[in-house]
């Protein structure tokens, strides 16, 4: 089980703004293949990565790090603070 | 070092006096950003991850730290609902000459913009809308 | 655009409140040089020059405004002799993006060390001194 | 006539902050030449020009710029303002 996170307009597509998750994705894209196959909701939020961010355990990541012993990832778009 | 995230409104002068109030430093630079009104604008409304928000920040302003000889830096960003006018965030530092003032406080600009978990959304009276990360913000980064 | 050049302290922080109250601006920089002690220090002693300190301050001011897309500039130089911890000047900017707002406080500061016609006197316990210049502020003047 | 100023260290060595000169200098640097020459409190002021500055009627200027029609010359070391 993992805690997954989604915040600004991820969050408002997906309709929620956290879920826990049982899955054994290696990685952040295999964990977002799984999600998208779930719902439209799902395939809408994640349409296009490469304006996605993800963050493993607070820390920004790559798509493609390891998820072995994370317990909490996040998705969102681009920072627009400052 | 300080760091606060705080929904509530902030004097950026004030505060700027009381960062400076009793350090040895020659030169103190502040920015602040505020709600900017391009036109129709009722709020802007500001999202943040909390936990790794103050992390993030705080990652950041050790990395400047290291990077200049700082006698004290300040970083204030709120978050919530925000009507025109009002500040959103700020930093400050504190050095021995100016130059080291202003480039770490541009550094910790730079990457408050696109390294700390703050999204903006613009509510207008038509609408709202996500505020879109600006290319320019992620190229100021490779200049540090 | 405002230029004040006086003997009497100032606030740092309700100047530079004050300055961008009302301003259109999402970008608002100051700098503020304050009397450092290094050890020692009675006070600063600061000579000018009357009537020129206005237009070299003038100018300075007339040619930031001319290179960037400036909503405000606010620049404050004090005179005559000031006890360590006091600011010496500040300047302020707003602009609409930060960057046009720190590169015109950066070119104001720039100028103002080495074009303004004021001197610094160290006045010490043991004795006084002029301030010299510094290489690396004639220097500064050269990337613009 | 001309009004010439001193500020700073070259104040202080030359004793007094301002004077009317009766001068038919050419440029300031002639003028030096011509205080320098008056007394040793001049000489002492003026020993090395290249860590001097002049204004002609408030406005940086060069030694070899023309003092024709300039009512106030000011000589100083260099700024350290801000």
């Amino acid at each position: 089980m993992i805690d997954v996170l989604y915040f600004a307009w991820v969050r408002e597509r997906i309709g929620l703004p956290r879920e826990r998750v049982e899955t054994s994705a290696a990685t952040p894209r295999d964990l977002v293949a799984e999600l998208v196959a779930r719902e439209d909701r799902y395939a809408l939020a994640f349409a296009d990565l490469s304006a996605l961010r993800v963050a493993l355990d607070q820390d920004l990541a790559d798509f493609d790090a390891p998820l072995a012993g994370v317990r909490e990832v996040a998705f969102f778009p681009p920072m627009t603070g400052g | 070092m300080t760091v606060r995230v705080q929904s509530a409104p902030f004097d950026f002068g004030a505060e700027g006096a009381a960062f400076a109030a009793g350090l040895p430093s020659g030169a103190v630079v502040t920015f602040t950003g505020l709600v900017r009104d391009p036109g129709g604008l009722v709020a802007m409304e500001i999202e943040h991850y909390p936990g790794m928000t103050e992390r993030a920040i705080g990652a950041i302003v050790a990395e400047a730290t290291a990077r200049w000889s700082l006698d004290g830096a300040l970083v204030i960003h709120r978050h919530g609902r925000l009507p025109p006018g009002e500040p959103i965030m700020m930093v400050a530092t504190a050095a021995r000459h100016r130059a080291e003032a202003f480039q770490a406080a541009e550094f910790l600009m730079d990457y408050l913009k696109s390294r700390a978990p703050f999204w903006k959304k613009e509510i207008g009276a038509d609408g709202e809308e996500w505020v879109a990360a600006r290319d320019a913000d992620e190229d100021a980064l490779s200049r540090w």
